[in-house]
């Protein structure tokens, strides 16, 4: 009896990893159209590998095989993107994905990180007030959360770094070689706390979860919850506090993406964001193409792993 | 304790009270100081677009650099180039009023348009469109922008079409979500049995009764948005441009005497953006709180 | 005899579930007939009761009959007119004679609009009366619905669940409509706010020639405001005939359980050691499945007779759904054992 | 008469609006009594406060301020309290010509000791079933667990196995077909009246001492609205237990009640024994019932096609509560003798007969109160 509901539940996970995979698609038509309409010919650069100062001709071109429709040219890129070869920086000449690859585990490390220390902050707040209503304390900690979410990151990196360098003496920045110093560990949980503190998200966190909370707990199972004596967060936790956990974390990857790209700058953080920086100065772009579509992925991933809890949470999703 | 007390006993129910006595304090607060700082913007841009500063924003007094505030003539003090802070903040509200706009503009319209054929449609487009907004919503905004700026120029008016572009999910979104309200309570379907047409429908009753403040409520963050696009962005050094101000480029120009115990410089335009930002976000919960019922009512 | 004003034939109205862009594509969509094959006419000042569970395709009926939703198949004859493929632009001219009332107490009044803006787009959907015309017509419908002035300055939130009732009945009363579709009029009422609508209803049918289509699972309403009445069983009618034979000498063993239920919660004795021996054999209701009606008779898998006659094989056999058989007296039924 | 397993006396509940600045006189003054085994009905149209009374018993008011006033008597074998114990330390009420004009009430504080109070109450001595079951079971639970969890809240019965055992038996009596099976589904695909038996099953296997059932019937199709009537009688013959129920529905209460309480606007208009207060030729009979009894259409005026004897005017908006009797402006039964009574004083709930009571001025035994 059991299994029997295990079936449904990978006919939908198949269904969403198919719009996963469409959605990926659609990723790559943008990005192919902005660089398609862009000045410069950037396309050809990604397609030949080479600078566009090269001075081949466009009969030389051909001979290379680069196609000249635009469905060709898209065909083309996008079947070596399926290699796994996403072109050479213009500014280095390394491969992308490896480069990529090496930088991407530290955004990795400090937007999931800021996106636990968020929740951390968040999760309290918001519970609080869905359960007891505006109190004094609960309302001044939403008008803090508010605050600091107003809060410009930029600004607030120097604040910390300033506090740093009086309180502990040192110099928080991370350049590469980072110093062998007693509060080493500190180095790596300064730039989470900013963006975890101010980027922004903190205050929506709070907002979409106590909404959610507040209207599961005016629901009428609620209701029967509490007159037949069990435990509210028992029957509320499901609905009121997983299902908007998740849908909130997944909604907010994009903007921590794009708060770790002004964090890393400020920390001289070598992630991802500040790769995308500075191609963005060099107009480097199959580096920023790369890391368009990298970041869009993690964005799917995130959506993914989201309704795959909200499938296997809720028993109407898999029958739906 | 709290106190509940009968007001005067209104016999005909017509007479019902106005928004403000209805409405909770917090919300007042909220939208009083989101006004407050609407104001103060609006007022800025126009001294700034007419020119009318307090000193020439480009004046350099090298003798009282990095000033104070309340330096004699200087009212917010100086920056490192000893220029007058208070008509540089001024002057910086430019770099962002117009492309503010034209972002909220775009999202608005096509959001709305979107909106409208995923709810009043159906069907096929509401299929499309939702594939479409969850495409949209893929890209880190900042991310989206840096690519367009590297494949294109770091021009602002660029980097607005693209936060209005992204912005349109939101608002396609609600109008789409206030349609199928409305289609629930069979409002919609009653009105097509009286007879009424359909642009009627979508434009009398759909958009201007039922989304107008809504639209106004995301207009309003929307701008909160691109304040924050624009200073993020002349931070990075993609935006305006030295020796034009921006609340951005200033944050980042007193950033290298902020280390060595000079704060002013840099924290003055970053005030200005909290306090903005804050404002704008302010108003628009606050808005939404009065006019569009509490949150989770 | 008055002539016939609405004629349906063989209505059909499926609905199919749309589940998201992978299957459009793919071209798997299920379809679900929510109307399977319904015909039946209504006669001029005349009343037609159509009676159901929820779920049963009755409000369905209603709406497709107004065109308010495309039918799948069948004839729609509307005044003489077949009204079954008209255009939208063709259908609104004939709109204003064929009106609705919905269930909802709040359909059609805009919850931003006060009672006298909802009442006068309603009197300028068709016409460009000048503001004395429209101040007479909405003091007029003001009287028709015995609706207080005071409340023409009130938004639709202000006003009783009753009030609203009247403010929708006006609204559709502005057109000067000669067909109202009411779809669950009362049921949104309270018990002493009920009795008014119905006797508004009836009194406006009197002084305005309306007809009506009434839509309820209300059985004494039905039999009391209807002179036919129509009985649905998923989808389909399966029973329909006079007011008063339907009530009193049903034949489809559904209409029979449809009443009997109402005569339980009707009787006034209180004796329940009598009655738990008869409720027990009774048993209890299965859900039914819409995607995958039973073959044959779909009432069967409930049906009491069939339980009786000992599950005789021409209730399931997939070749032959009872059609409606004439019983005499334009008394219809669709049962192998009537 | 046995003493009362529950005794409300002079219940108060209001409401605030924001919107109006007035205060919701939801339940003005209510005094009920359920003697052990029998049930009790309450009828009333919306707003006359019959569901509030019964959420205000079982101390599920969410709304500020809430409760403000009286008394709720549990005498169980298990728990004797006055579930309303030190209500008035966090209520200040300020009157006015013996009206409440304001109301100051510590609702955290109050909401703290009310949980005190109702541990070991709620849903073991009362439990509670409600209208549209659907909504009112977990939807992200299985019907089987649900019953499992208040088994093993309630009852001694604590192992998981016992309790699942325990549970099926349950779902047999309320008549569910096939109950292994439909252990294991969700509250979503099974049809409103099985979700009924399955609340009423979950409600009855703590094995309460009170049921309250509000508005058991709305919101489900008339058929199964007659079956789970049926269900609920049978029941009550093989649990004897003591219920309170709640309906705008004569009939229901009819088949169902021993006694009934009848509510307009806050307060009991008329108790007394079903059979009395219903009986067709009844002559001592409220105006109200009088006429919500008449509103249904009857046998005899379907046959003649006659109008519905409906009473006019609207329901009464608890927020503007006149000062006489609350039905004086709907009722068709004022005389000029008691006009001026009907006007300005409300009525006493006066005996007219033994066991019977009736608010009215029309009443002599009113009058002498």
């Amino acid at each position: 009896m059991k299994f029997a509901a295990v079936r449904p539940v990978s006919r939908v996970l198949a269904r969403e990893l198919a719009v996963t995979a469409l959605l990926l698609l659609g990723v790559s038509a943008v990005v192919f159209a902005i660089l398609y309409l862009a000045p410069g010919d950037p396309l050809n650069v990604l397609l030949e590998g080479q600078s566009p100062r090269s001075e081949l001709a466009l009969g030389m071109r051909e001979a290379l095989g680069v196609p000249r429709t635009w469905y060709g040219q898209y065909a083309a890129w996008f079947g070596k993107m399926l290699q796994g070869n996403f072109g050479n920086s213009i500014r280095t000449g390394l491969p992308v994905l490896p480069e990529l690859a090496r930088v991407g585990v530290n955004t990795l490390y400090l937007t999931l990180g800021s996106l636990a220390l968020t929740l951390l902050i968040a999760v309290p707040i918001a519970v609080h007030t869905a359960a007891h209503g505006d109190t004094a304390g609960n309302t001044a900690a939403t008008i803090g959360a508010y605050i600091l979410s107003a809060v410009p990151v930029f600004w607030f990196g120097y604040i910390v770094v300033y506090v740093f360098i009086h309180k502990f003496g040192m110099f928080p920045l991370i350049s590469g070689t980072a110093t062998k110093q007693a509060q080493a560990w500190l180095y790596f949980l300064v730039p989470i706390f900013v963006l975890g503190t101010a980027s922004g998200t903190l205050s929506e966190v709070i907002r979409h979860l106590r909404e959610e909370l507040s209207r599961v707990l005016a629901e009428d199972y609620i209701r029967t919850a509490r007159a037949k004596g069990a435990p509210v967060w028992r029957h509320a936790f499901k609905e009121g506090f997983l299902i908007p956990v998740t849908e909130i974390v997944s909604a907010k990857i994009p903007f921590l993406l794009g708060g770790a790209v002004i964090v890393e700058q400020v920390f001289n953080w070598p992630g991802m964001g500040r790769m995308a920086w500075q191609a963005a100065q060099d107009r480097d772009y199959p580096v920023i193409m790369g890391i368009a579509l990298v970041a869009a992925a993690f964005v799917r991933f995130g959506n993914l792993l989201q309704r795959v809890v909200f499938t296997a949470v809720n028993p109407r999703a898999s029958k739906e | 304790m709290r106190s509940y007390v009968q007001g005067p006993a209104s016999v005909d129910e017509s007479s019902q009270l106005p928004l403000w006595r209805r409405a909770e304090t917090m919300d007042l607060v909220y939208v009083g100081y989101g006004l407050l700082v609407v104001a103060l913007v609006l007022a800025s841009y126009l001294l700034g677009a007419l020119g009318w500063l307090p000193h020439d924003p480009q004046a350099m007094n090298v003798g009282l650099i990095n000033a104070a505030p309340f330096t004699p003539g200087h009212l917010l003090g100086t920056d490192f180039l000893g220029r007058d802070l208070q008509a540089r903040l001024i002057l910086g509200i430019q770099a962002y009023f117009l492309p503010g706009l034209l972002a909220i503009t775009i999202s608005v319209v096509a959001g709305s348009v979107l909106g409208i054929l995923a709810g009043y449609r159906g069907g096929w487009s509401d299929t499309i469109i939702t594939y479409f907004d969850n495409l949209l919503d893929s890209f880190p905004r900042l991310v989206l922008i840096l690519l367009v700026i590297a494949s294109f120029k770091p021009d602002i008016y660029y980097v607005m079409v693209v936060v209005g572009i992204t912005g349109m999910p939101v608002i396609a979104n609600l109008i789409a979500g206030k349609i199928a309200f409305l289609r629930q309570t069979n409002f919609i379907e009653a009105a097509h049995a009286l007879g009424l047409p359909a642009h009627t429908v979508i434009l009398k009753h759909i958009l201007w009764f039922n989304c107008r403040a809504a639209l106004v409520i995301q207009a309003t963050l929307g701008m909160a948005e691109a304040i924050l696009v624009e200073t993020s962005l002349s931070y990075l050094g993609f935006g305006v441009q030295e020796p034009t101000p921006s609340w951005g480029n200033m944050v980042q120009a007193g950033a290298n005497y902020f280390l060595q115990g000079n704060f002013w410089p840099s924290t003055a335009p970053a005030l200005a953006i909290l306090a903005t930002i804050l404002g704008f976000q302010l108003l628009g919960d606050g808005l939404n709180n009065l006019l569009e019922g509490k949150r989770g009512k | 005899m008055s002539h016939t004003i609405l004629d349906v034939t063989d209505l059909r109205k499926d609905y199919s579930q749309r589940r998201g862009l992978i299957p459009m594509l793919a071209g798997r969509e299920r379809v679900i007939p929510a109307v399977d094959g319904v015909s039946f006419y209504l006669r001029e000042n005349e009343t037609v009761g159509l009676v159901g569970e929820s779920g049963c395709g009755k409000t369905t009926i209603g709406r497709t009959v107004l065109r308010l939703t495309d039918p799948s198949s069948g004839r729609i004859v509307f005044d003489g007119r077949d009204i079954t493929r008209l255009s939208r632009a063709e259908l609104r001219p004939l709109r204003r004679e064929m009106q609705m009332i919905f269930q909802d107490l709040d359909a059609g009044l805009n919850p931003k609009m006060r009672v006298h803006a909802i009442l006068r787009e309603a009197l300028t959907v068709y016409e460009r009366p000048s503001d004395a015309e429209i101040a007479r017509r909405i003091r007029e419908l003001l009287e028709q619905v015995n609706l207080k002035d005071s409340k023409l300055a009130n938004f639709p939130s202000q006003l009783s669940g009753g009030e609203k009732r009247r403010v929708g009945i006006a609204r559709v009363l502005a057109v000067r409509p000669r067909l109202i579709v009411a779809d669950e009029p009362t049921s949104a009422l309270d018990v002493s706010i009920q009795a008014q609508v119905v006797n508004l209803l009836r009194d406006l049918q009197k002084h305005l020639g309306l007809t009506y289509l009434f839509i309820s699972h209300d059985l004494p309403v039905v039999e009391l405001v209807s002179q036919k009445v129509a009985v649905m069983y998923l989808g389909r009618i399966v029973e329909m005939g006079l007011a008063e034979s339907i009530a009193h000498q049903p034949l489809h063993p559904y209409t029979r359980i449809l009443w009997s239920s109402l005569a339980d919660k009707r009787s006034t004795e209180v004796n329940l050691y009598a009655r738990s021996g008869a409720t027990a054999a009774r048993g209890t209701w299965g859900v039914f499945d819409f995607e995958q009606p039973a073959s044959g008779c779909r009432f069967a898998p409930r049906c009491p007779l069939y339980q009786d006659k000992g599950r005789p094989a021409v209730c399931t056999d997939p070749a032959s759904e009872p059609p409606l058989r004439d019983v005499g007296k334009g008394h219809v039924v669709a049962c192998h054992f009537a | 008469m046995d003493a009362p397993l529950l005794a409300i006396e002079n219940l108060r509940t209001y409401f605030y609006s924001r919107a109006r600045r007035a205060l919701i006189r939801s339940v003005d003054g209510v005094s009920l009594h359920v003697a052990p085994g029998e049930t009790l009905g309450i009828v009333g149209e919306s707003g006359s406060g019959k569901s509030v009374t019964a959420l205000s018993a079982a101390g599920l008011v969410s709304a500020a301020p809430g409760v403000i006033g009286g008394r709720i008597e549990l005498r169980s074998r298990q728990a004797r309290r006055n579930l309303l114990d030190g209500l008035e330390r966090y209520v200040r009420v300020k009157e006015r010509d013996g009206r409440i004009m304001a109301v100051e009430k510590d609702d955290r504080g109050w909401r703290r000791r009310a949980e005190t109070l109702m541990k070991g109450v709620r849903g073991k001595e009362i439990a509670m079933i409600f209208q549209n079951p659907r909504s009112a079971l977990n939807p992200y639970s299985t019907i089987g667990a649900q019953l499992v969890e208040t088994i093993r809240l309630h009852t001694s019965v604590k192992g998981e196995g016992e309790a699942r055992e325990r549970a099926i038996q349950w779902l047999e009596r309320v008549r569910i077909d096939s109950p292994r099976l439909r252990f294991d589904n969700f509250p979503f695909g099974m049809s409103g009246g099985m979700c009924q038996r399955a609340m009423i099953a979950m409600a009855l296997s703590a094995e309460p001492s009170l049921l309250i059932a509000d508005e058991p019937t709305t919101g489900l199709d008339a058929t199964i609205q007659s079956r789970i009537v049926d269900l609920l009688a049978q029941l009550k013959i093989e649990t004897g237990i003591t219920t309170l129920l709640i309906s705008h529905d004569i009939s229901v209460i009819q088949r169902l009640a021993d006694r009934i309480a009848v509510m307009y606007g806050g307060t009991v208009v008329e108790t007394g024994r079903a059979a009395e207060v219903l009986a067709p030729q009844a002559q001592l009979r409220h105006p109200y019932t009088a006429a919500l009894l008449a509103s249904v259409p009857s046998a005899e005026a379907i046959r003649r096609k006659s109008y519905l004897q409906a009473i006019e005017g609207e329901v009464l908006d608890t927020i503007d509560v006149p000062r006489g009797c609350r039905f004086y402006g709907r009722c068709n039964r004022v005389t000029e003798a008691i006009r001026e009574n009907c006007a300005s004083l409300e009525p006493p709930l006066g005996e007219v007969a033994p066991g019977h009571k009736v608010r009215c001025w029309l009443y002599p035994a009113s009058g002498k109160a």
